[in-house]
């Protein structure tokens, strides 16, 4: 069974594990023991209340139960901006008119922005190259909308994605070689980490602050401003098939997209239902294909658990499942659970 | 023997000639078109005469004349006010310094900010000469004649004068800070914007060019290389002006990034070395040659002269001169050596 | 009978009345009979599909049947920003802190954009003050959205209305008087006349260009940033309604906020639904509460027409009306017609 | 006897007495603490030896002896290089035309732009005197002895020079620009911000201060009205440094909008007037008191003597003065006219 649950202690090394065969393109989880051992302890705080709400930071951890082991992970952070600093550009236009020339000039501009401060960030998704593929990825993602929706006062109304920008096979991007590197005495690479682990005063001292007018830059720089990384194309599908979209900020250093959705209007949260567990005793072929599968979340704040089952379990009022699935869940009869679709269902 | 006197209506077609025959440039402030080159002498005459409108700035404008053929060979004026009541557009370079402590790092970065400080600045402008007349003293009569005239009518102008160099252009007319700046807003082409400077209000300039300031790492490679650099073509009207005591300073021309030069009135070496001195007569044609002024307002004249004796404060030069200043003994004139 | 439909040349007597009775605030419609014969012109050639889409201003009459006159108007601008520059202020936040120093603070900041240029603007709305109340703001605003949803391509895919700010009885706007006046050698009302007026030039050469701090500005004109002029509450309330959200951006003389919806999110266009037109025999109460009506629309670009039905008249494949409205919408038995409810439904 | 010479470690305590007593915009070039104190003049006392490291630059810091009690009684510095190897903020006071053509408006915008032109400039600092003192000798004597010391050392010093006078507090400690700008953005006290200047790195500079242009128009009336204005208790400086050629240009504190004041080092008064003379022993006490100054780096001393004669490059000064100064008979000596 594959189940979510919080991240724990003992999580540690499947994480340096998975976070060694990312690669460098995901910065906010480092292969550093030391700064994984530092989000598992700010998770294990947040859900269990020892730290203020918005400076929460939810990082759930998929787990193979029959490996006993967490094969994917994927978080929340209650807010962004409130340590430090939290920069995007915003892609803009000015527009230069002379009507007495007859002339109507739009430039595309980007202008330094800390307007996301303070927003709910969905992040860190990672999976085991192993368990890709069959809905595992869509499960691991969308379990997060599940919890948003049961816990929306720790959130903001909007929630947001970054989505990784465009780079060649060898870490270059070209926003940033015509645009960061003119400011930063560094690389990308090493840019993004600085940045990544948190130390953003490096940013307001070497950043421009003055916008940036496009026509200036080099074509191949333009072209990737709010695109995203041909790796990162899928889960930038799942997440508009959610209902996110490009709200105009794109990322500082490769022009990556930010994607946004007020809570309420996420798919998984418009179309979750509420119903009372009933044990069944009757089989039950858990292996159908994903379109019919259904989320099924014990709606805990400490102990959140999502799994799927088949859709057919759902009654008019109850919800009947397995008694391993319950145990998993740690619910009984008679408790309340929440479901929402795995796939999309084509309902806009 | 070359003179320098007002324009007249009657030098419309001299001028319109010269200015036909030269760069774009020198467009923006000497237009190719007759209708608006003819208000433009109107305009200079009236100030010439102290006949300004209430809201009119003084905008005065010479000719070079060859008296022995009587046509013009130059232009050259003096706006008393840069942007006559309008802004006077500049970039001013400046620098800021992105360093970060804790990473070590330090970064020179230049900013080009837009600036309207020169605005009511006196301004040299127009300076237009036929080709063949580069590097001789008619060259030099021709552009410190307006020294000698502020000189002579110092309450007219401001404390500081300035002068717009023309930037960098290539042999096929291509400007290379245009083409990685202000093409992208203006979309038009350089001459045709430089054309339109000279002509409209500059409203179309508040209208289209970028609000904010701009960073000199993102223009291409040949518009940073053009910063503040002359065109080679006025080489002899730079280092003229150098010597007269003009520097350049931050301030760049923002269509083609040309330095504009500034000076103290005050310490222009043509005002500096040319107290008023009483004419004389000279029996012989000997003596070293010197600018020479007389007259005042419209009946101001400049012209090249032997300086056969100079004696306290007054001074012997030839009859000839004396003609072609339209002065005669015991006059006040002004003069400095070439 | 009130009935929506184009705008027309006759227009022009009961249009010049109705500016006169409106005062100062509503700046697109000045009382100037030449402007507003200009506005009917530019209509006409809208609707007759002499203009570029684009380039379209749709300009709604409501007119009363009895008394054979236009008594309200709305409309909607197929694209500003195209003729001339179109600002806003957008209120953003600049995030300073000093992570040594323990500070970290928020400054709300304008920044001056042209962002909404090439979207579609809802405008104009006036009704005459004989015939406020009982539904008749709200016919003459949602008419719109349903005019938007049928021919959705000549559209921007988000529209937005610009909502009046707070200014005191004297038309004295504090944000004005603390931001507009040290910029512009002139009064409130004179600046946003020659804004109305289309003449956007002297913005671009007086207006300040680098973004205003906010704290710099005094409490009274902080306080009506993003804040409506009291009469304009209700008509900010029916958009929020629609599903009309505020989009951070506000005019730059007064700060009132401007609001925005995707088309397809509007509840207009979410509930509306076809049916085919029946000439009914049987008589019908015409006369039932806003709550029970349904707009009904021709669905004809050129001869749009709408008015307001029971909803009891609505069938399951059909709906019956009586032929006096069928002769108004101009629909015969067997057209298609789309409806819509007046009121909110309180379903969203 | 007043001397000036090179702060010694032996002086902390006297200087901490001094700044101890002095208003709070003296912290920001010399800390308070005794720590942060004992560094700068371990800094000083290599820069004065010649001993900087690779990358620190040269700071001097001088004190005012009484020689008769051995007492120190004030502190004046100079930075080489202004910022130390980080930015040195400004404003930069400039102004927009914002006019409109067809409304026939036109109006002067002022705007605050950040800028760290002044970076690198040689700077004078940290002036500080015992309040008794103000207008006497040696209160000349404390802030000229700087300028003989740059004569004499030219090379480590550039061609600029810069000085940041106090602006405008009122009595009960009040910065009206700090009120109106800067404590939104920094959420301190003036007090705390300026301390930090002094003790801390200049990244929370960058942090925290506001990253574009400031309209002057949108300030408080007395923060306006405190642009560039020095404060009352600095009169004294403030004229002894313009009297040295120092003029206010268009920078300002960043914090208090006190005046940048800005001269060219070669012409600094006292550089140009202290060329180098020979020593010579005098018989009497008489003459025009000057300023005296000798030595080298470390043995670099000050003070003020009788100037009895002064012949070609020969001067004679009474035998204390050789002794105050350390020098003898030849040796080279710097003089200058209080």
């Amino acid at each position: 069974m594959l189940l979510i649950r919080p991240l724990q202690e003992n999580d540690l090394e499947a994480l340096y594990a998975m976070a060694q065969g990312a690669g460098k393109g995901l910065t906010t989880l480092p292969a550093d023991r030391e700064l994984l051992q530092k989000k598992i302890n700010h998770t294990r705080e947040t859900f269990n209340q020892r730290c203020a709400p918005e400076a929460g930071l939810y990082l759930f951890a998929l787990e193979d139960t029959e490996l006993g082991q967490c094969v994917g992970i994927s978080g929340i952070q209650a807010r962004v901006g409130l340590d430090e600093v939290f920069y995007n550009y915003r892609l803009s236009v000015t527009v230069n008119a002379s009507r007495e020339l007859g002339v109507h000039v739009r430039t595309p501009t980007l202008h330094l922005s800390n307007d996301m401060t303070d927003t709910t960030e969905i992040c860190s998704l990672l999976l085991s190259a192993s368990h890709r593929g069959g809905g595992t990825g869509l499960l691991l993602s969308r379990c997060r909308f599940m919890y948003l929706d049961d816990f929306r006062k720790h959130f903001s109304e909007k929630v947001f994605a970054e989505m990784r920008g465009v780079s060649d096979g060898n870490g270059q991007s070209p926003l940033w070689d015509a645009l960061g590197s003119k400011f930063f005495d560094m690389e990308f690479s090493e840019a993004d980490m600085l940045s990544g682990l948190g130390n953003k005063s490096f940013i307001a001292e070497l950043m421009p602050k003055y916008p940036i007018y496009l026509p200036m830059l080099p074509d191949a720089a333009r072209a990737v401003i709010g695109r995203v990384h041909e790796n990162t194309a899928p889960a930038l599908n799942m997440l508009q098939a959610e209902g996110f979209n490009f709200n105009g900020m794109v990322d500082i250093f490769d022009g990556g997209p930010v994607v946004e959705a007020f809570i309420h209007n996420i798919r998984t949260v418009r179309e979750g239902i509420n119903r009372h567990v009933m044990i069944r005793k009757k089989p039950l072929d858990m292996k159908v294909p994903a379109e019919d599968q259904v989320m099924i979340s014990n709606r805990s704040f400490r102990d959140f658990r999502i799994t799927t089952i088949p859709a057919e379990c759902i009654g008019l009022d109850t919800v009947s499942i397995p008694a391993e699935v319950a145990e998993a869940l740690e619910v009984e009869s008679g408790d309340r659970v929440r479901l929402a679709p795995l796939k999309d269902t084509g309902k806009r | 023997m070359w003179l320098v006197r007002p324009a007249q209506p009657g030098d419309l077609k001299d001028i319109l000639d010269i200015a036909g025959g030269q760069g774009p440039r020198m467009s923006s402030t000497l237009p190719k078109k007759e209708e608006a080159l003819s208000r433009k002498i109107e305009q200079s005459a009236r100030s010439f005469a102290g006949q300004n409108g209430p809201d009119e700035s003084e905008r005065f404008l010479f000719v070079l004349e060859d008296i022995g053929t009587g046509t013009v060979h130059g232009v050259s004026g003096i706006d008393a006010r840069a942007g006559n009541g309008q802004p006077f557009y500049n970039y001013r370079k400046d620098a800021l310094i992105h360093a970060s402590h804790e990473l070590g790092v330090s970064r020179r970065v230049e900013v080009l900010y837009p600036s309207h400080a020169l605005t009511d600045n006196t301004l040299l402008c127009s300076f237009t000469i036929k080709p063949e007349l580069r590097r001789t003293d008619a060259f030099e009569l021709l552009s410190r004649a307006r020294m000698l005239f502020i000189a002579a009518h110092r309450h007219l102008f401001t404390d500081q004068t300035v002068v717009e160099i023309q930037g960098v252009q290539t042999e096929n007319g291509e400007v290379p800070f245009w083409d990685s700046l202000g093409r992208h807003f203006f979309n038009m082409d350089f001459e045709t914007a430089d054309q339109y400077s000279g002509m409209l209000s500059k409203t179309f300039i508040a209208e289209l060019m970028p609000p904010n300031p701009i960073y000199v790492t993102l223009l291409s490679q040949a518009a940073r290389e053009a910063l503040g650099q002359p065109h080679e073509q006025t080489r002899a009207t730079f280092e003229l002006l150098q010597h007269e005591g003009f520097h350049s300073g931050c301030y760049l021309d923002i269509f083609d990034a040309g330095p504009v030069l500034e000076a103290r009135t005050d310490a222009l070496k043509s005002v500096v070395t040319s107290h008023p001195k009483t004419l004389h007569a000279a029996n012989t044609d000997d003596g070293e040659m010197c600018l020479i002024s007389g007259g005042e307002g419209e009946s101001f004249r400049c012209t090249l002269t032997p300086l056969t004796e100079s004696l306290g404060d007054e001074i012997k030069v030839p009859l000839k001169t004396w003609e072609c200043l339209g002065r005669s003994s015991g006059d006040d004139v002004r003069i400095t050596p070439l």
